[in-house]
């Protein structure tokens, strides 16, 4: 409970400084402690007391596996999440640094050209 | 028919004459009311025969020259549209050829053909007296038509014919006793539609020398002289149809007439003239509310 | 069980670092922070039983992302005002 | 103000997930737990994780389960996740591409030490990246990784090294064709075996071997190649963009 | 049928192959990702054909790996992911093509992966059967348009990339957080899989919780108001090309996962869902885009209605309560929706590209330099706000007709949004049509392909629609009307047009003679077809300075025009009465200075239509019989769309501009017979809908005040009116206000006058409006003051102007008198006392507007500049003439019209005796009076030319003098100016009645323009344009679905 409790709070601390902060590098640091977030709720979905990685390297695990391994799929799914976290985390620092470097400045109130 | 349209003839020449004659007897007692003596009660024949020897006349164009032709047509075929004697066959004129919403639109043309004459002679005058008498026209024919519909709907017919057997049984049953709001508004009305004092700014003698017809001359004027009185002779039929109870004969019909000739000749010399808004103001607002008296008589009553 | 109380006491550390991360003015430190936390989560991981993902998280959460983080910010500016 | 508007709202989130989460106890199995609501459970495999995990030895021969599940049961998602590192890549090369007018920063020249143990270190970590993703099916670890590492390899040359400049274009063509590999593998299965990314085209070998498992080491093997060379890419873009003096 | 992963793991390939290529030749690049884009259009093109054919029966379902679903990944092709893989690339193709003629964005190699993958990763989004899969794809298809947003490296593209990528990193957090909860709840994640299972699972409040945890990402990306901040800035900030790609393919590829998982996770609240955020959305997003100055953002604010009626429309097709068949036919509808919005709007994007400015202010007369771009505007503008026949006109009635009576408020929430659509989209139109604007670049064939694309859509969708809906369309009607449409062709001659024009009516007339029966419908018909044919013939003259298009659209409007009077279904009746309006529309916005009134005519007959719609739609049945309803709302919202076309008071104020500044051409036909087919419509509403409720007297009598009320004030309008056709104008409407009375009246003396004063208007009012036309051709203006004595250059157009007019008071003995006796006899009969005193007073008023037409144009002084004026040409000399022959026959044997009016009234029950009966001296007898017409017109015509025998007999000889030569005191001015009186000839009359003039009903409707305009204004502040505060709306508006969708504890 307590991890999904922490995770959470990694989610909404990320949440908070998109929704607080006014510096955008800021909140794209925001954004990924947010995926990190995520990530520990997915994987702590995952996990079930008392059982081993699903890494089959042992002859005993070869039998009646299911009741001795993790789910594995969250894992999976998590793997791909990170690439995905840190895909976009690249595309957004290189929207920012393009931002920063046409108005030289990091400061949300600069870009609210767009609105109405 | 033709000896329906022989004795038209005859009753339209009468007509003429009478309205002439009205026309002197007004100008009469006018200038005894203002202490003078006056020209003859027979001037007006003797002004539209001297008008009608004139040698030569001026004219503006196609629609000038027939205008007052239509000045005449308007006049004379309102005349005998109405029957002056209901139920006689003589001088019930063509009133077959329709009822009371016929006449109304009818009283129309005389005017619609001298106000283009008037117009085609391009002179600024004419249409300022056109627009003026078509703007008073809006103003007095609200009361009137108040007093009409009163009529129609009461007596539920719209044939003049059909209004005075309607009042027929006795002097009070005529409408001006039965319905004397809706009378009062029609006679206020009156007065407009005879464009005389004080609601007189349509003709102006003084100032746009004498309205619409200020081009016309000689032929021309004798003509609507006599399209004029015989429209006027008409107007008075009417009302003695409508409110007086109709004639039974041709002596009624004469004391009618002139009796309800007379009603504006009363007023005629009391009042100075109205402007326009005045006038139309006027005719929106008194005679229009004593004549929705009845209206609203009838509505609540139906 | 003592393992994990040292966890809950990680886990701890990890909202503390973002908060810090989120709340100092400093954005160098504020990103090598947030490194930290996904350092702290590669452990976590560990504990969870997830080797893969603990090494995945450290090399690209804590390691990739962290040092991009850091060229981008070098290239921009330092201080948030 | 905004503050607390803020954290108001997002307790409230912060309560809504957590009653989400919390339904399902935490380190307890729920699958057995969830198959008690279940009305009529005729399947056997109800739960797909039970399939991966009982069947995977069998049906991959790869020791390292999240593994056979990444690169072979949920191996389209694994190419939509190369993809989108490609994407991400490709992008940041398309906007920094013209952008040559970032803040001026001093060059400090790299200590001595550092330069003599990144030359040393990079060989020796190019080949520590290229044996976890050659062991991805054995060991945790695999492409990604492995990729990873090498990109930090190359990294440490860029900070020790003012002059190193990664070959962009061998980076380009390292990046595509592994990207090509991964699809043609696919595509391989689609011709020559049960469906694309189907893993019956090589023999699957033995347990825990290292030539075993199929076409999942050739994946990661492709992916560990793409992965380095795009982050490589993708750091030596970040880095060179400066202001052209 | 091409295996669906071919066409994903090709495309993925070739971006791979892509970024190599582009490091040696990028002009092999570029040839590589034309290649592999045709490649994927044809394979989905083959896929969707496969389907539509038949050919294909069942899903295509593609197991990756090889497993069998649970197990594996696996794609899953229907009939609907097909159609939308080939929607995707078929508009990514558009937008690469247009790209490319452009120039693709450096470095291009870079630029068109993106673009490649943003195609892939929507058809991925599309074909997917994996939920976890579908996140990846959401993520490339997101990081594509980050990169691709930002492509144009401006400051205002990169705040739009910015803001995107926040916001859609939110939501794609909520779409992960959904699908790993979901995977924990059911234990896959295949799609059919879980939805197999949720079938079986018990729905806790948990279990809704996560899908609504999936449901807010999905309704972030889905743009709802208020969450879709970010995305308007997207659309304003961002290149116009990759925002065609964007909203056309790949926002409907997250539409289409919207239903799917709608349908897929059986959330009990999702019909509540989407019918608040979509319909919500659908309607504030209308009316936020009024004041739009922006044309970008004002796209954008349409693609998030539309968004939000698609929204609203899911929630619909996915309620399992309603009836499968309206299922169907929402299903169609939405269909039918995304094809259009796609195509109408990636076109209008890809417009966007061609013109440099931003403000709407800058597109100022773009139209009139660029035909080629007028016809793609246009065809586009018309798609998206509905127009028939194109598609979107055809989903907006599947639609409003699929959705149950209970939901009656969704329909008028939509029709709403629909008329505030109009109001600000052809406010657009009208800025681009006014005046002369630059030439644009060209790089129209992407936009063009899509406008005939939408073109033929609209075609099959009206071959689908009468199909599914039962209606039968006369395919005469529709062969005439694209006969018509062809006629375009001949634009480069005008006489060839216009000698088409006529042998298609000849025909038509010839074709249709059968269907003239004595009823009202072939009453109507008649009207249309022979007036419509004397009008046309009218047009000849003045042809050639007409546009290409104003034959077609005139033959459409009188073809549209005999589908409504042959409409035996109400809904039949409104699909050619909307291709009448617009039709009209696109005539009306010929006129020079016409483009203000064109628009005010567009929201106001499209207002009326759209009530009418709501009441067909709430209607028992459809077909045009007597049809047993209660309540009043029905025959108000029916007959308000018929009024609008009237122009009765208060819908009037389209009309003076409209009848105004439309082309002298067309005038005749929008006074003379337009406004008579919305004399057919009310004869209808009163027939077969008021006749049969309760309260219909007292709508009766409301009606009746109605017509009155507008004959009083638009008469009184009419007589201080300088400008010939705007006075004419008001004379028209207030003479149609009288045949409402007619109607209303509901007599058969009533019914009577109104058929015979719908004729008998159409007679005079034509000829008046044709022979304004010649005056306005010969003279050059239709300023009254700048007329005057024109009696001399056109005695013919006098005479006929004259006799109409007479016509037009009523003064016996012409045909116009009848129509009044009729009208008073009726109101008498019917006693309804104060009506026909302001009856009454109207007609009187007339006489002072007739005077001054016939005055100010023909009378008085001649100008100096009209010296050479000559009569007006031969073609409407010869429409005069025989309109005038028509008044004078028809007001000496009236009979020849009322026959057939009793007829027709013979064949209505309750109107068997027509309340007349003719006798031989009295002519025509009511049950009050009689009129005898022939004895009037023999009478007056006879006096009238014995008194002029014996007056040019006995008169004095008449010596005619110049113009000049006035009774001025002896004096000769020598000015015409100091002698014509043609300016405000009632001013004296005017300060009478300045109260009963005041514009009160002009100040409302403008009132209520502008306040809606300023509210919106206000309303769009809420977009303010800072990322911190979307980004608190978005967490706001998730903790509020969170909160009350859920349903129970």
């Amino acid at each position: 409970m307590f991890f999904f409790a922490s995770s959470i709070a990694l989610i909404l601390i990320g949440l908070y400084a998109v929704l607080v902060k006014r510096n955008i590098m800021k909140m794209v640091i925001g954004l990924s402690i947010m995926d990190t977030g995520v990530n520990i709720l997915i994987i702590s979905l995952g996990f079930i007391r008392g059982k081993t990685a699903p890494i089959i390297n042992a002859k005993d695990l070869l039998v009646r596996t299911s009741s001795k391994v993790v789910d594995p799929v969250p894992q999976a799914l998590v793997l791909t999440a990170i690439v995905i976290g840190v895909a976009v985390t690249a595309a957004a620092l290189s929207i920012v640094m393009l931002m920063y470097s046409k108005k030289k400045s990091l400061e949300i109130e600069e870009y609210k050209e767009l609105k109405w | 028919m033709g000896v329906k349209i022989f004795y038209a003839f005859i009753a339209l020449i009468g007509g003429i004459a009478y309205g002439l004659l009205l026309g002197g007897i007004s100008r009469k007692i006018t200038a005894r009311m203002q202490n003078r003596r006056g020209p003859t009660v027979f001037q007006n024949f003797i002004d539209v025969w001297k008008l009608f020897r004139k040698k030569t006349a001026i004219s503006h164009g196609v629609m000038f020259y027939l205008a007052p032709i239509f000045r005449l047509l308007g006049g004379a075929g309102t005349f005998l549209l109405v029957p002056i004697v209901v139920g006689n066959f003589y001088l019930s004129n063509f009133s077959f050829g329709g009822d009371l919403i016929v006449i109304m639109y009818f009283m129309v043309m005389g005017c619609l053909g001298m106000a283009l004459g008037a117009a085609e002679s391009g002179h600024p005058h004419a249409p300022i007296g056109v627009t003026r008498g078509l703007a008073q026209m809006a103003g007095q024919e609200l009361p009137f038509i108040i007093s009409v519909v009163v009529l129609m709907i009461v007596d539920k017919t719209t044939s003049v014919e059909g209004i005075v057997m309607a009042q027929q049984g006795g002097i009070l049953h005529w409408h001006i006793f039965t319905y004397p709001f809706a009378a009062i508004a029609a006679f206020i009305s009156l007065l407009g539609m005879m464009t005389s004092y004080p609601f007189e700014i349509v003709m102006a003698p003084q100032e746009i020398a004498i309205g619409p017809p200020t081009e016309f001359s000689s032929t021309f004027l004798s003509y609507m002289f006599s399209g004029r009185s015989v429209f006027a002779v008409a107007k008075y039929v009417l009302f003695m149809d409508l409110f007086l109870g109709g004639a039974t004969n041709l002596l009624w019909a004469f004391l009618k007439t002139f009796l309800i000739f007379l009603w504006p000749l009363f007023i005629t010399d009391v009042f100075p003239r109205f402007k326009l808004e005045q006038s139309v103001s006027f005719f929106w607002t008194w005679p229009t509310l004593i004549g929705l008296i009845d209206l609203l008589r009838i509505y609540i009553v139906r | 069980m003592i393992l994990e109380y040292f966890m809950i006491l990680l886990l701890l550390l990890m909202v503390g670092l973002a908060i810090y991360a989120v709340e100092t003015k400093d954005l160098l430190a504020s990103v090598i922070a947030a490194g930290f936390v996904s350092l702290v989560a590669s452990i976590v991981y560990l504990y969870l039983q997830a080797p893969d993902v603990a090494m995945t998280e450290a090399a690209i959460g804590a390691g990739l992302t962290t040092l991009i983080f850091i060229i981008a910010i070098r290239k921009t500016e330092r201080r948030e005002r | 103000m905004r503050k607390w508007i803020a954290i108001t709202f997002l307790l409230i989130l912060g309560f809504f997930m957590l009653r989400i989460a919390g339904a399902f106890p935490f380190g307890e199995n729920t699958w057995k737990v969830a198959r008690q609501y279940v009305k009529n459970v005729t399947e056997e495999k109800w739960w797909v994780a039970e399939h991966y995990v009982d069947k995977g030895i069998k049906e991959n021969r790869g020791s390292n389960l999240v593994t056979s599940i990444v690169v072979n049961y949920r191996g389209f998602d694994t190419l939509g996740e190369v993809t989108v590192l490609f994407l991400a890549a490709t992008a940041l090369a398309f906007l920094l591409s013209s952008c040559t007018c970032f803040r001026k920063y001093e060059r400090i020249e790299a200590s001595l030490i550092l330069k003599t143990a990144s030359d040393t270190l990079y060989p020796l970590l190019i080949l520590f990246g290229a044996y976890i993703f050659i062991h991805g099916h054995l060991t945790p670890g695999g492409g990604f990784q492995g990729g990873t590492v090498i990109a930090s390899a190359v990294m440490l040359m860029l900070l020790a090294h003012f002059s190193f400049h990664p070959n962009h274009e061998v980076l380009s063509v390292t990046e595509g064709l592994a990207g090509i590999v991964f699809a043609a593998i696919g595509l391989a299965g689609l011709i020559w075996g049960r469906s694309f990314l189907a893993n019956n085209i090589l023999p699957l070998g033995h347990w825990n071997r290292l030539f075993s498992a199929g076409v999942i080491p050739l994946i990661y093997i492709a992916i560990g190649f793409k992965v380095g060379s795009e982050l490589s890419g993708l750091i030596t873009d970040m880095f060179k963009v400066t202001k052209e003096e | 049928m091409v295996n669906p992963i071919l066409i994903i793991a090709i495309t993925l390939a070739s971006a791979f192959f892509i970024g190599i290529l582009q490091v040696y030749s990028k002009l092999w690049a570029k040839v590589f990702f034309f290649l592999v884009l045709i490649f994927d259009f044809v394979a989905a093109g083959a896929n969707f054909y496969g389907f539509l054919s038949g050919k294909i029966t069942s899903p295509i379902l593609v197991k990756i790996g090889g497993f069998p679903p649970p197990i594996g990944i696996n794609l899953f092709v229907g009939k609907a992911e097909a159609a939308m893989g080939f929607l995707i690339f078929t508009i990514t193709l558009l937008g690469a093509y247009h790209l490319a003629r452009r120039g693709i964005p450096e470095p291009q190699g870079k630029a068109m992966v993106l673009f490649l993958l943003l195609s892939l990763g929507a058809a991925g989004i599309t074909f997917t059967g994996d939920f976890f899969n579908l996140f990846v794809f959401i993520e490339i298809t997101s990081i594509a348009a980050y990169g691709l947003v930002a492509s144009a490296k401006t400051e205002k593209s990169l705040e739009a990339a910015f803001k995107y990528m926040v916001i859609g990193s939110i939501s794609s957090t909520f779409i992960l957080l959904g699908v790993v909860f979901l995977y924990k709840a059911t234990g896959s994640l295949n799609m059919l899989d879980i939805a197999k299972k949720v079938k079986t699972f018990p729905l806790t409040p948990v279990f809704s919780l996560i899908s609504l945890v999936f449901f807010a990402g999905l309704l972030i990306e889905l743009e709802v108001f208020p969450i879709n901040g970010w995305a308007l800035d997207v659309y304003q900030g961002a290149d116009p090309v990759v925002v065609a790609v964007l909203t056309g393919a790949a926002v409907k590829a997250f539409y289409l996962i919207f239903i799917k998982a709608g349908g897929y996770l059986a959330l009990p609240s999702f019909f509540q869902l989407s019918l608040i955020f979509g319909g919500g959305t659908y309607l504030v997003s209308q009316f936020l885009a009024w004041r739009q100055r922006d044309v970008r953002r004002l796209l954008g604010y349409s693609s998030v209605a539309q968004l939000g009626l698609l929204i609203l429309s899911a929630g619909f097709f996915l309620n399992n309560s309603l009836p499968s068949s309206s299922r169907h036919f929402i299903a169609l509808a939405i269909v039918l929706f995304v094809f259009n919005h796609s195509f109408a709007k990636s076109s209008l994007f890809l417009l966007v590209d061609n013109v440099e400015t931003r403000e709407m202010e800058g597109w100022k007369g773009i139209l009139k330099r660029n035909p080629l771009f007028k016809f793609i505007f246009s065809t586009s503008v018309f798609s998206i706000t509905g127009v028939p026949p194109f598609p979107g006109f055809w989903a907006k009635l599947l639609l409003i007709f699929a959705i149950p009576k209970e939901y009656a408020w969704v329909v008028g929430l939509i029709l709403l949004g629909a008329v505030a659509e109009i109001v600000y989209y052809f406010r657009f139109y009208r800025i681009a049509s006014d005046g002369e604007g630059e030439k644009v670049k060209k790089n129209l064939a992407s936009p063009l392909a899509a406008s005939l694309i939408l073109i033929t859509g609209g075609g099959v969708a009206w071959s689908m629609f009468s199909g599914y809906m039962g209606i039968m369309f006369n395919s005469l009607i529709i062969v005439f009307l694209m006969v018509a449409a062809a006629i375009y062709i001949f634009g480069f001659s005008k006489p060839l047009q216009w000698t088409a024009s006529l042998v298609l009516l000849g025909y038509g007339i010839y074709r249709f003679l059968p269907s003239m029966k004595a009823n009202l419908h072939g009453f109507f018909l008649a009207l249309v077809f022979f007036g419509g044919a004397i009008l046309l013939f009218a047009t000849y003259p003045t042809s050639k300075r007409l546009s290409w298009s104003f034959y077609p659209a005139y033959l459409v409007v009188i073809f549209s025009l005999v589908g409504i009077a042959l409409s035996t279904s109400w809904l039949n009746l409104f699909v050619y009465w909307e291709l009448m309006s617009w039709s009209s529309f696109l005539l009306v916005n010929m006129g020079k200075k016409a483009k203000r009134a064109a628009w005010i005519y567009a929201i106001f007959s499209s207002a009326g239509a759209y009530s009418m719609l709501a009441g067909i739609y709430l209607l028992p049945k459809l077909s045009i019989s007597k049809i047993g309803v209660t309540g009043v709302l029905i025959p108000v919202l029916l007959i308000t769309g018929f009024l609008v076309k009237m122009a009765t008071s208060p819908l009037h104020i389209w009309a003076r501009d409209a009848y105004g500044e439309s082309p002298d051409e067309f005038t005749p036909l929008l006074s003379g017979i337009m406004s008579k087919i919305g004399v057919f419509g009310s004869a209808l509403v009163f027939l077969y809908v008021i006749a049969n409720i309760s309260s219909g007297p007292a709508l009766r009598y409301g009606l009746a005040w109605l017509g009155v009320l507008t004959a009083f004030f638009m008469t009184l309008l009419a007589v201080f009116q300088e400008d010939l056709k705007k006075l004419l104008a008001y004379s028209s409407v207030g003479q149609v206000g009288y045949i409402l009375l007619g109607l209303a009246i509901a007599t058969p003396l009533g019914w009577n006058a109104a058929l015979y004063h719908t004729v008998d208007h159409f007679i005079f009012k034509g000829l008046l409006f044709v022979a304004a036309a010649g005056i306005i051709y010969r003279v050059g203006t239709s300023y009254l003051p700048h007329m005057g004595g024109l009696i001399r250059r056109m005695p013919l157009t006098f005479l006929a102007v004259l006799i109409a007019i007479i016509s037009l008071a009523g003064i016996p003995p012409m045909a116009g008198f009848a129509g009044k006796w009729l009208l008073y006899s009726a109101l008498i009969e019917k006693q309804w006392v104060f009506i026909t005193v302001v009856a009454f007073l109207a007609s009187t008023l007339a006489f002072l507007y007739c005077f001054k037409i016939l005055h100010t144009v023909f009378l008085g002084q001649l100008q100096d500049e009209n010296k050479n004026a000559r009569e007006v040409p031969f073609p409407i000399a010869a429409a005069e003439t025989i309109l005038l022959v028509a008044t004078v026959a028809i007001g000496a044997f009236p009979r020849l019209l009322l026959d057939p009016i009793n007829k027709v009234l013979n064949k209505i029950p309750g109107m068997k005796n027509s309340g007349l009966f003719y006798e031989k001296t009295l002519g025509a007898v009511s049950k009050l009076g009689h009129w005898n017409a022939l004895f009037l017109m023999v009478f007056t015509v006879g006096s009238f030319i014995f008194a002029l025998i014996f007056f040019a007999l006995t008169s004095a000889r008449v010596r005619e003098v110049k113009q000049l030569d006035v009774g001025y005191a002896g004096e000769v001015p020598r000015q015409v100016e100091d002698l014509h009186f043609g300016y405000d000839l009632y001013a004296h009359f005017r300060r009478t009645v300045k109260w009963l003039i005041y514009p009160l009903v002009s100040k409302i409707w403008k009132g209520i323009y502008e306040w809606t305009g300023t509210f919106a204004e206000v309303l769009r502040r809420f977009y303010t344009g800072n990322i911190n505060t979307y980004a608190a709306y978005v967490i706001l508006i998730s903790i509020l679905i969170l909160h009350f969708f859920a349903g129970g504890k």
